[in-house]
C-alpha cells in the first residue's frame, strides 16, 4: 500500500474513466543544475547511493561504475536493487544520499531529460518501446533532442539491426519479443550517448538473439561509448564485461572483472547457478 | 416514384444535419479522447469547457459587432475565435497549473483525476452562468443560407426543399480542416510524434529526454482550440446556452468511447456513428417512402422506428452494442 | 493409468500477433512436485495464468483429473481445489496480514449478508476457528509476529511467503507455484522447500512451480518440465535435464559463442 | 394613523427561465395595482402593500418551493401572486400555501391539472387565467375555421406543454380535424433537427408549437423555417411575446395564435394606465394586474390580512353582483368595500371567476402580418 | 486530537450550523435543511457503498432516486379503475411480452452455435412487434382516460412507507440490468453506462404517461404524517400550541417536519447499523481484500464480478429509497426536475468531501455539502451585496453581480471539493 491518498483508487478498473495502465511510474522531480567536481574518477559512477521508492530504502551505500568504453555488469538476487540502482543512476528516484558523477560533472540534481541532454541512454527492463509507433518513429524520438541531422545514425542503426529497416513503417507493437529488444536499444542508440544502460536487454529472447545481441553490445562498446547493463543472464554477461558488480539487498557484495567474478567459486555458487 | 425528391428529403432532414452534428460531435470527442491520451482521464469538465470558450467568442463577437466590425457574409464569430481559443487555453493552462498538476506530480490515479475533473467542471459550470448567465445567446450574423429551402423549391421544381446552413458548411468545411490539421500536426511534426510516444509510454518519453510540462501544455493547447471551435460551431449552428454544453456530455463521450478512447481516428468515426444513428433512427421515413414506393404501397405509419422521445438513448443502445463486440472500441482503445 | 491431476492439450495463448503460449501439452501427474523451467518469456506465467483461469485460452484444453476445466474462471478452479501463487506478489494490502489469511477459506458463512446481520453468533464462532488456523499458518512460516501489520508494508520476500500461507487456509489439491523462491532469503528458502515437501506428503497436494533456482529445483521436483518460445521443450527427472542438449543451448547455456568471445579478444 | 401597518404580497414568477421575457412585464402589472392602493391609503384603514419578489424558475419545482417557503417562513407574507408556470405553481401550492394556509392567486398557470373541485385546496387557490382545457378548445376552433384540418403538433415536454397538446388534439379530432404527428421538445437544447425532421415527414398545413418562446418553441419554429419543413405556424399563450416578433419577423407572416385576453374595456384602460412604463399587451399582464388587486380587494372586504379569512371573499368581489370595476378604480373599489358596498371586480382581463376559482376563460386571436402580433378578435 | 474526538466535533458543528440557522432564520428552514440533509446522508450512503467498498464509478445516482420516486407513486396513489378497465391489463401483457423477447433473445444467444446472429434478429424484430401491437393501443386507452387528472394507471392504494421499499427494488432491479450489461464487459465500462441509463429513466419517467404521467407530474401524494391543515383544524393541536405560547399554523409546519424527520433518522440509523456491521464483517474483509487486488480475490475464489454486481445494486437500492423518500417529502414526482448536476455530482459531492469508505463520512458529507447547498445562495447574495455596497446604484456591474449571485452555488462547490481533494484526499472522515 503506498502512503500516498492521492493515488489510491479504490479498485476501481473502470476504463471508461481513466488509462492507469500507461500512466507514468517515474515522479516528477524538479530539477537542478550540473556542478562541476574535481576531474580524475571513472567516467560515470554513482557513488554510496542510498534510496528508495519513498518507503523503506532499497538501496544501501551502494557504488556503481564503468569507465570510457567499458562494459560494466550488474548482477545479482531478485529483487537486490539492480533495476533501482540503474534508476538512481539515471534520475529517476530521488537519493537520500550519495551522488552520481559524469565525466567530471555532478549531476545528481539533474532530471531524467537532463541527462539524456547530457549523453546519457537508458533502456528499461519492460515497457521499453513505443508499441503505437512504427519502428522508424521509435528511432526519431530516441533522437528527440538532438538538432542535427539524423539520417546517419539511423542508417547506423539500420546496419545493426537489418530486420528492423525491413520493418520500419510497421508498428513497433507488432514486432516479436526480440526484434522489440532491437527496437530499445536502437532508440537508445538514436541520442548518440556517450553511456548507454540497459536493464536486462536480454530478457524474454531466444538464445540466439541473446548472442545476437551480445555481440552488438560489444560492438557498440568498441564505437566508444561505456555501457552499462542489469543482466540475469549473469554468466554470459559477465564473459564480456569488463567489470561486475554482484548486487545483494541493495549493498555491494562482490566487485570485480568479469573473468574475476566469473572465477569466484563463491559467487558462481551462490548467483551463477554453480 | 421519385428518387429526386426522395434523395431531396433525405440530405436535408438526415444527411446535413447529422454531417453537421456528426462534425461538431467529432470535434467535442477529439478533446475528451486526446485528454484521455495523454493525461489520461476522462474530462469531466470538458464540456464546460466548451461552454467556456464558446462564451469568450460570443462576447467578443458583440464587442466586433459593437465596433462595426464584420465579414459577411461570414459570421463575425469566426472572426472573434481566435481570442475565444487563446483565452480559453489561458484558462486551461491555469487550472492546469493550479489544480491538476499537483496530482500529476503526485502520480495520482486517473480516478482521482476524474474526480478533480468534476470539482472543475462544477467551478467552470458556475463561471460561465456568472459571466454571461444561464440564457440562450444569440450571436451569429452574416448570411443565414447557402442553399435556401424556398429558393431551392423554386429553382430545381421540386416538391421537397434543400437546405444548406451558413453555419452548417462552415461547420463541416471547418472541421474538415482542423483535423486535417491536427493529423497533420501528430502525424508529421516533431512535437506531435512526442506527443503520440508519450501518450504510448510516459516513462520512456521521458527517458527520450520528451519534456513532459511542455507535452502538457501543447495539450491543453489543443483541447483548449478543439473545445473552443466545436463549441462555437455548435452555437452558431444551433444557439448558445450553457446548459446545452453541460448535455452534450453524454454524446460527447459515447462517441470518444465509441471510436476507442485515446484515439483520435476512433473520435471521428464514433461522432458521425453517433449522430447518423440518432438522426435516422428517430427519422420518420414516411415521406422517403411515400417518393419511392408506388402508390398502392404508399404507408400509413409513420416508419419511425423510436419516437424523439428516447434520441439519445440511441447514442447510449450503440456504445453498449459496440462495446460487447468490440470492447476497445472501433479502432482500438487503449483500454485493453 | 489413473487421469493426471492436470493435463493440457495443445494450449496456445496468443497475444496480439505474440505467441506467448504456442502449443504446448503436458501433464501434472498427482502427488507430483513438477518443475517447470524455461528463459524468461517463455510463457510459463502465462501457462500457469490460462490453466488457473485468469486469461482464457486461444486455443487448445486444460484437464483437471479428467473433467475439462478449459475457461473456467478462478474462483471455480479454487472451489475445486485448484490454487496458485503469483510471481509478483498479489497480497491485500490495506489488509492485515491474519485478514490476509482469513480472506482465503471458503463458504465462510460471514461472507453472507444476511448471516453478517442476523447471524453474528454463528460468524463470530467461525471467526474464532479461521483467525486460530490462520495463526498456525504465521506461526509455521514464521512471519507471527507481522500477523497484525498491513500486508503492504511486508517486504518482499515475506510476501512470498504469505503467498504460500494462503494455499495452507484451505485443503488444496493442486497448486500452482509462480517463483515463490525469487527474493526470498536462503535460510527462508529451506524452510519453503521443506513445507512444500510436508505439505506433499503428509496432506497429498500436487505442486507446479515455476522456480529459476536449479539447487531448489534439483532438491524438490520430479519430474521437470522445460518451456521455451511457449512449448514444452524437454521432459525429465532434474538430473537429465540439465544434461540435455537442446535445454542447455535454451536454458541454462555454456557461455557465449566464439563470435562474441572472438570480437571481445580483437578489442 | 402614526404607526403605519405594512403586509406583504409575494410575487413568485420565473424571472430565469423559459418564459423569462414574459415575466418583467407581469411583475410590474402586479405591482402596478399595488402602487395604486397604496397611492389610496384606503387598504384597512391605511394599511401599505409591500410586494417582495421572488424567482419560480417556471421550471425547477425544489427552488420554486424553497423560494416561496423563504417568503412564507422568513418574509411573513399572506398571499402569493403567482407562481407563473403550472409545474411550479402546483408544488407550491401543495408544498408551501396549503400547509401554511396562504393565498395563491395565479395570473397565468393554465394547467387544467391545477383545476381544483371538491375543496382539496382548502380553498386558498384561485387563477385568473383560464385553464387550458379551454385553450385547447379555442385552439381547435380557431384552425378549422380557417379550412385547416390537418396539423403536426409539438409540444414542450412539461405539464403545461403536455397538458395543453392534449385537450387540443382531444378537441382538434372530435371536430374533425387530424395530427398527423405529436412530438414532444425538451427545452434547452439546442438541436431540434431530429424533431423537425419526424415533423416534416408527418406533414400538415400548419405547425402547432406549444412550447415557450424563450426556449425550445423558439429553436422548433428556427429550425422548421430553415430547412422549409413549415412556413406558417400556430402559436398557444406561451409562445406569443414580442420576443417572437423579434426573432422571426416576418419569417413567420400568415401564422395564428391565441392566448387569454379580452376586449372588455378594461384593456383599453389598463393600457392607458400603463402608459409606457412597461407592455400593457404582453400576455398574462393584464391578469397579474388582476392578481394583485383581487388580493387586496379580499382583504378589504374581510376586513383582515388574515389569509384564511380573506379566501373566501375571493370569489366575491371577483363576480356580480357589485359595482363594476376597472383598472385604475381600485381606490373607488376600497372606498365601497370599505363602506359596506359590494363590487363586482372586471379588471383588466374581464375577472369571471368560475367554479374552482379560476377564470372563465376568454381569448385574443392573433395573426403575424408584417412581422407584427396583430389582433384579429377576442372570443 | 484523536479520530474519535475529531469525528464528533465535525458532527457537532454540522448540527450547530444546522441549529444556527434555526435562530438566525427560521426554524422551518432549519428542519427542510436537516430533512433533505438525512435524505441526502442517505444517498451519499448508497453512493459509499459501492466507491468506497467496491470502486465502482456510478454516475447514474439521478436515475436510481428518480426510480424511487416512481417506487413510491405506483405503491401509494389510489389505483384509476377507469385506466385499468380501459387497457390495465393489456400493458401488463405487453411489457412481459417485452421482457420475454429479451430474454428469448439472451437464452438464442447463449444455446445457439449456428444462424445465432439470425435467430435472435428474428426473435427481437417479431417480439418488437408484438410487443408494440399490445403496448400501444394500450397506453392509447389509458391516457386518455381524464388526461388532466389522471391518464395513468395509479398505484396500489398502499401505505406509502411500503412505497419506500418498492422504490429500493426498483433502483435494485434497475441497477441488476446495468450491472449485468456493464460489469460483463470485458473492461468496465461502468460509468458511461450508468452515465446513460439515468437519463434514460429520466426519459422514461418523462414520456411513459401510462406509468406516472410523465410530466404531467403527480402531486398529492399520500403523506406517512398528519397533514399541516389538519393539524391546524383539529382543536387538541392548536390548544397545545397556544399552551405552548405558539402560532398553530408555524407550530403544524413544524411539527410535520419534525416527523419526517424521526422517520428519516430511523432508516439513516438502520442503514448505518447495516453497513457497519456488513463492513466488519468477513463479508467487509472480502470486499476489501477484492477492491484491494481483483486477481488474487478471484484466484482465492471471490466470484469477484458477483460481488461486484451485489454491492452495485445495494447501493442502487438505497439511492432508490433515498429517492423515495424524497418523494415523499416533496408530495409530487416531477420528473423533469432531476438534474444530474443536483442529483449525480452533488451526490459525489457529498461523498468525496465526507470520506469515501467510511459510513459515518458519506453521513457528514450528507449533511454538510447539503447545508452549504442551500445556504451558500444566501450567502452569496449577502457577499456580493457587501462586495456591490461601494458601487453606484444602477451600474451594470453592480447589477450584473447581484444578479448572478445564484450562480456562487455551483462555484462554491466545486471548491470545497476541490480543497478537500488537495488537503485532505481521503476526505474529512477518513477510511479507518
Ligand atoms: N516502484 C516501486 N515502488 C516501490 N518499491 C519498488 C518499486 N520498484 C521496485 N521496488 C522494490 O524494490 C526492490 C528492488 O527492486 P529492483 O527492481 O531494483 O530489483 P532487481 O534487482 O532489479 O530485481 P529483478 O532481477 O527482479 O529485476 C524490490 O523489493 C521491489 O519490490
Ligand atoms: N497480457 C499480455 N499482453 C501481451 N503480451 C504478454 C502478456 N502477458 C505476457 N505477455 C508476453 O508473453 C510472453 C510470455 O510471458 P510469461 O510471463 O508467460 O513468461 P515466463 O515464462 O513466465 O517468464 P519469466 O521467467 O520472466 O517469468 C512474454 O514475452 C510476455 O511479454
Ligand atoms: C406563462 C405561461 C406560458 C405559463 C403556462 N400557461 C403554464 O401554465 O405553464
Ligand atoms: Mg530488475
Ligand atoms: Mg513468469
Amino acid at each position: 500500500m503506498s502512503d500516498n491518498p492521492w493515488a489510491e483508487d479504490r479498485g476501481n478498473m473502470d476504463r471508461s474513466i481513466g488509462d492507469p495502465e500507461h500512466q507514468g511510474t517515474i515522479p516528477a522531480r524538479q530539477g537542478g543544475p550540473a556542478v562541476p567536481v574535481e576531474n580524475g574518477g571513472p567516467f560515470l559512477i554513482g557513488e554510496k547511493m542510498t534510496g528508495g521508492y519513498g518507503g523503506a530504502d532499497i538501496l544501501h551505500d551502494c557504488t556503481i561504475w564503468v569507465e570510457k568504453g567499458e562494459i560494466a555488469v550488474i548482477v545479482g538476487p531478485n529483487g537486490a536493487g539492480k533495476s533501482t540502482a540503474m534508476k538512481a543512476i539515471f534520475g529517476m528516484l530521488d537519493l537520500r544520499s550519495g551522488r552520481v558523477k559524469l565525466d567530471g560533472l555532478d549531476i545528481t540534481a539533474l532530471t531524467p531529460q537532463d541527462r539524456v541532454a547530457h549523453g546519457m541512454a537508458f533502456v528499461p527492463q519492460t515497457n521499453n518501446i513505443f508499441t503505437s509507433l512504427t519502428v522508424e518513429e521509435n528511432l526519431e524520438m530516441g533522437a528527440f533532442l538532438r538538432r542535427d541531422d539524423i539520417s546517419r545514425t539511423m542508417e547506423q542503426v539500420y546496419e545493426l539491426f537489418p530486420i528492423l529497416k525491413e520493418k520500419r513503417r510497421q508498428p513497433a507493437g507488432e514486432l516479436s519479443g526480440g526484434q522489440r529488444q532491437q527496437v530499445a536499444v536502437g532508440r537508445a542508440l538514436m541520442t548518440e550517448p556517450q553511456v548507454l544502460m540497459l536493464d536486462e536487454p536480454t530478457a524474454g529472447v531466444s538464445p540466439i538473439v541473446m548472442d545476437e545481441l551480445f555481440d552488438r553490445i560489444i560492438e557498440v562498446a568498441r564505437t566508444g561509448i561505456s555501457i552499462l547493463m542489469v543482466e540475469q543472464n549473469a554468466r554470459q554477461a559477465l564473459e564480456i564485461a569488463d567489470r561486475g558488480f554482484v548486487l545483494v539487498q541493495g549493498r555491494n557484495a562482490y566487485t570485480d572483472t568479469g573473468q574475476a567474478l566469473l572465477a569466484n567459486p563463491e559467487v558462481r555458487r551462490t548467483f551463477l547457478g554453480g | 416514384m421519385d428518387l429526386l425528391n426522395a434523395i431531396v428529403a433525405l440530405l436535408n432532414f438526415v444527411i446535413i444535419p447529422a454531417t453537421a452534428y456528426g462534425a461538431q460531435l467529432a470535434l467535442g470527442a477529439l478533446g475528451v479522447t486526446m485528454i484521455y491520451g495523454i493525461l489520461r482521464f476522462s474530462n469531466f469538465a470538458h464540456g464546460d469547457t466548451m461552454a467556456f470558450g464558446t462564451m469568450v467568442t460570443v462576447l467578443m463577437t458583440w464587442a466586433l459587432q459593437g465596433w462595426g466590425v464584420s465579414i459577411a457574409p461570414l459570421p463575425t464569430a469566426l472572426l472573434a475565435l481566435p481570442v475565444g481559443i487563446v483565452v480559453t487555453a489561458a484558462l486551461l493552462l491555469g487550472t492546469d497549473r493550479v489544480v491538476y498538476r499537483f496530482y500529476r506530480a503526485r502520480k495520482a490515479k486517473p480516478v482521482v483525476l476524474v474526480i478533480v475533473s468534476m470539482g472543475v467542471m462544477f467551478i467552470m459550470n458556475g463561471l460561465v452562468r456568472f459571466i454571461i448567465g444561464p440564457d440562450d445567446q444569440r450571436f451569429a450574423d452574416g448570411a443565414r443560407f447557402v442553399i435556401n429551402a424556398r429558393e431551392f423549391k423554386q429553382w430545381s421544381g421540386l416538391d421537397e426543399g434543400l437546405a444548406l446552413r451558413t453555419s452548417q458548411a462552415i461547420t463541416i468545411v471547418t472541421a474538415v480542416i482542423v483535423v486535417a490539421l491536427l493529423f497533420w500536426f501528430l502525424m508529421r511534426t516533431r512535437t506531435g510524434k512526442s506527443m503520440r510516444a508519450f501518450s504510448d509510454n510516459e516513462d520512456l518519453a521521458l527517458l527520450s529526454g520528451i519534456n513532459p510540462d511542455r507535452v502538457v501544455t501543447i495539450t491543453w493547447m489543443i483541447v483548449a482550440a478543439l473545445a473552443t471551435v466545436a463549441g462555437v460551431l455548435y452555437g452558431l449552428d444551433k444557439s448558445f446556452k450553457p446548459f446545452t454544453y453541460f448535455q452534450l456530455l453524454l454524446p460527447i463521450f459515447a462517441s470518444a468511447i465509441v471510436g476507442g478512447l485515446g484515439s483520435p481516428v476512433g473520435a471521428i468515426a464514433g461522432g458521425f456513428l453517433i449522430a447518423f444513428s440518432e438522426v435516422t433512427v428517430t427519422y420518420a421515413f414516411k415521406k422517403v417512402a411515400g417518393y419511392l414506393l408506388p402508390e398502392a404501397l404508399e404507408p400509413e405509419g409513420l416508419l419511425q422506428l423510436l419516437s424523439t422521445d428516447y434520441k439519445f438513448a440511441v447514442s447510449f443502445a450503440i456504445l453498449i452494442i459496440v462495446l460487447l463486440v468490440r470492447p476497445t472500441g472501433l479502432f482500438r482503445g487503449k483500454a485493453v | 493409468m489413473a487421469e493426471p491431476m492436470i493435463r493440457v492439450e495443445n494450449l496456445h495463448k496468443h497475444f496480439g500477433g505474440f505467441h506467448a503460449v504456442d502449443g504446448a501439452s503436458l501433464s501434472i501427474e498427482k502427488g507430483t512436485i513438477t518443475g517447470l523451467i524455461g528463459p524468461n518469456g517463455a510463457g510459463k506465467t502465462t501457462l500457469f495464468n490460462v490453466v488457473a483461469g485468469v486469461l482464457p485460452p486461444t486455443s487448445g484444453r486444460v484437464y483437471m483429473e479428467g473433467e475439462d476445466i478449459t475457461g473456467l474462471p478462478p474462483h471455480t478452479l479454487f472451489h475445486k481445489g485448484l490454487l496458485r501463487t503469483f510471481q509478483i506478489a498479489h497480497e491485500f494490502s490495506s489488509l492485515t496480514v491474519r485478514e490476509n489469511l482469513m480472506v482465503v477459506p471458503p463458504h465462510q458463512s460471514g461472507e453472507t449478508l444476511w448471516n453478517a446481520w442476523f447471524r453474528r453468533g454463528r460468524v463470530a464462532a467461525e471467526e474464532r476457528a479461521i483467525a486460530k488456523k490462520a495463526d498456525e499458518v504465521l506461526e509455521f512460516l514464521t512471519i507471527d509476529h507481522l500477523a497484525d501489520e498491513k500486508a503492504g508494508n511486508l517486504s518482499g520476500g515475506q510476501k512470498k511467503l504469505l503467498e504460500l500461507g494462503r494455499t495452507m487456509m484451505v485443503d488444496a489439491r493442486v497448486v500452482f507455484l509462480d517463483e515463490v523462491g525469487a527474493g526470498v532469503n536462503r535460510t527462508l528458502l529451506n524452510t519453503i522447500g521443506d513445507a512444500i515437501v510436508r505439505l506433499n506428503r503428509e496432506r497429498g497436494y500436487t505442486f507446479c512451480m515455476i522456480e529459476h533456482d536449479m539447487d531448489f529445483i534439483k532438491r524438490l521436483c520430479d519430474p521437470v518440465i522445460v518451456m521455451a518460445e511457449g512449448k514444452v521443450l524437454a521432459e525429465g527427472s532434474a538430473e537429465e535435464i540439465m544434461s540435455n542438449e537442446a535445454v542447455i543451448e535454451a536454458y541454462l547455456g555454456r557461455g557465449l559463442r566464439n563470435k562474441a568471445r572472438a570480437a571481445k579478444a580483437e578489442a | 394613523g402614526s404607526h403605519m401597518k405594512e403586509v406583504k404580497i409575494g410575487i413568485i414568477l420565473g424571472f430565469t427561465g423559459p418564459i423569462e421575457s414574459l415575466t418583467p412585464h407581469m411583475a410590474a402589472g402586479a405591482e402596478l395595482a399595488i402602487e395604486e392602493v397604496n397611492a389610496s391609503g384606503l387598504l384597512l384603514g391605511g394599511t401599505k402593500v409591500a410586494p417582495v419578489r421572488a424567482d419560480s424558475t417556471c421550471i425547477d419545482a425544489g427552488a420554486a418551493v424553497a423560494a416561496a417557503e423563504r417568503l412564507v417562513t422568513a418574509e411573513g407574507i399572506k398571499a402569493i401572486m403567482g407562481a407563473d408556470c403550472s409545474g411550479v405553481t402546483g408544488a407550491i401550492l401543495q408544498n408551501v400555501a396549503l400547509p401554511n394556509g396562504i393565498v395563491m392567486i395565479s395570473p397565468s398557470a393554465t394547467s387544467p391539472g391545477l383545476s381544483h373541485h371538491n375543496n382539496e385546496d382548502n380553498g386558498l387557490f384561485f387563477r385568473t387565467a383560464p385553464s387550458d382545457a379551454r385553450q385547447g378548445e379555442v385552439m381547435a376552433e380557431i384552425l378549422l375555421e380557417q379550412g385547416i384540418t390537418e396539423v403536426a403538433l409539438t409540444y414542450t415536454n412539461n405539464d403545461y406543454g403536455k397538458g395543453l397538446a392534449d385537450s387540443f388534439q382531444a378537441a382538434f379530432e372530435a371536430r374533425g380535424g387530424k395530427v398527423t404527428i405529436s412530438v414532444p421538445h425538451e427545452d434547452g437544447k439546442a438541436d431540434y433537427s431530429a424533431e423537425v425532421g419526424a415533423l416534416a415527414a408527418a406533414g400538415g398545413q400548419r405547425l402547432v408549437v406549444a412550447g415557450y418562446v424563450d426556449q425550445g418553441g423558439s429553436g422548433i419554429v428556427r429550425a422548421a423555417l430553415d430547412t422549409g419543413a413549415f412556413d406558417t405556424f400556430h402559436f398557444p399563450d406561451g409562445m406569443i411575446s414580442a420576443k417572437l416578433e423579434e426573432n422571426f419577423g416576418s419569417e413567420i407572416d400568415g401564422s395564428t395564435g391565441q392566448h387569454p385576453g379580452t376586449d372588455s374595456p378594461g384593456v383599453a384602460r389598463f393600457a392607458e394606465l400603463v402608459g409606457d412604463k412597461f407592455d400593457a399587451t404582453s400576455p398574462f399582464t393584464p391578469e397579474s394586474y388582476d392578481a394583485a388587486a383581487l388580493i387586496m380587494l379580499a382583504m378589504q372586504a374581510a376586513g383582515s390580512d388574515d389569509p384564511n379569512v380573506f379566501k373566501t371573499k375571493v370569489m366575491d368581489v371577483a363576480n356580480a353582483p357589485g359595482e363594476k370595476i376597472y383598472p385604475g378604480e381600485l381606490d373607488k373599489a376600497l372606498k365601497i368595500i370599505a363602506e359596506g358596498g359590494d363590487i363586482d371586480y372586471v379588471g383588466a382581463s374581464a375577472v369571471e371567476l368560475i367554479g374552482p376559482g379560476e377564470s372563465a376563460g376568454n381569448y385574443r386571436e392573433i395573426v403575424i402580418k408584417d412581422g407584427k402580433i396583430t389582433t384579429v378578435r377576442y372570443r | 486530537m484523536t479520530p474519535a474526538i475529531k469525528n464528533t466535533a465535525l458532527f457537532a458543528l454540522v448540527f450547530g450550523l444546522i441549529l444556527a440557522t434555526g435562530f438566525l432564520q427560521s426554524w422551518n428552514v432549519a428542519l427542510g435543511i436537516l430533512n433533505m440533509g438525512l435524505i441526502s446522508a442517505i444517498m451519499a450512503l448508497g453512493v459509499n457503498m459501492q466507491w468506497g467498498y467496491a470502486g465502482l464509478f456510478n454516475v447514474g445516482v439521478m436515475g436510481f432516486v428518480a426510480l424511487g420516486g416512481l417506487g413510491v407513486v405506483i405503491t401509494s396513489m389510489a389505483p384509476v379503475g377507469e385506466a385499468w378497465a380501459a387497457g390495465g391489463l393489456r400493458v401488463i401483457v405487453a411489457l412481459l411480452t417485452g421482457a420475454g423477447t429479451i430474454a428469448a433473445a439472451i437464452l438464442a444467444w447463449k444455446r445457439l452455435k449456428r444462424h445465432r446472429g439470425l435467430a435472435v434478429t428474428a426473435i427481437l424484430v417479431v417480439g418488437f412487434f408484438v410487443y408494440r401491437w399490445l403496448f400501444d393501443p394500450a397506453v392509447a386507452a389509458i391516457e386518455a382516460v381524464n388526461p388532466a387528472r389522471e391518464g395513468y394507471l395509479g398505484g396500489l392504494g398502499l401505505p406509502v412507507l411500503l412505497g419506500w421499499v418498492v422504490g429500493g427494488l426498483l433502483a435494485a432491479g434497475a441497477a441488476w440490468i446495468v450491472g449485468k450489461v456493464a460489469l460483463g464487459l470485458r473492461s468496465d465500462y461502468l460509468a458511461i453506462a450508468t452515465l446513460g441509463i439515468a437519463e434514460i429513466i429520466i426519459a422514461v419517467l418523462k414520456n411513459e404517461d401510462w406509468l406516472s404521467r410523465g410530466v404531467k407530474n403527480v402531486i398529492g401524494i399520500p403523506r406517512p404524517v398528519p397533514y399541516e391543515i389538519d393539524l391546524q383544524n383539529d382543536p387538541g393541536f392548536v390548544e397545545r400550541a397556544q399552551a405552548w405560547g405558539l402560532d398553530p399554523v408555524t407550530f403544524s409546519s413544524i411539527a410535520v417536519k419534525l416527523a419526517y424527520a424521526g422517520l428519516f433518522v430511523v432508516v439513516l440509523l438502520a442503514l448505518v447499523w447495516l453497513a457497519e456491521l456488513a463492513l466488519n464483517s468477513p463479508w467487509g474483509r472480502m470486499m476489501r481484500a477484492i477492491r484491494d487486488n481483483e486477481i488474487a480475490a478471484e484466484a482465492m475464489g471471490k466470484d469477484v464480478t458477483l460481488r461486484h454486481l451485489q454491492i452495485f445494486i445495494i447501493g442502487s437500492a438505497v439511492c432508490g429509497l433515498a429517492g423515495a423518500m424524497m418523494t415523499t417529502l416533496d408530495g409530487q414526482l416531477t420528473p423533469g426536475s432531476y438534474q444530474p448536476l443536483r442529483f449525480t455530482f452533488l451526490i459525489w459531492v457529498m461523498v468525496i468531501v465526507g470520506g469515501s469508505g467510511n459510513n459515518w463520512g458519506a453521513v457528514l458529507g450528507g449533511f454538510l455539502v447539503w447545508f452549504l447547498w442551500v445556504e451558500v445562495e444566501p450567502l452569496g447574495r449577502l457577499l456580493m451585496e457587501l462586495v456591490t455596497a461601494p458601487m453606484p446604484e444602477g451600474f451594470w456591474l453592480k447589477d450584473h453581480l447581484l444578479e448572478s449571485a445564484a450562480h456562487m452555488r455551483l462555484l462554491t462547490m466545486g471548491v470545497i471539493l476541490l480543497l478537500v481533494l488537495r488537503f485532505s484526499p481521503r476526505g474529512l472522515i477518513p477510511e479507518r
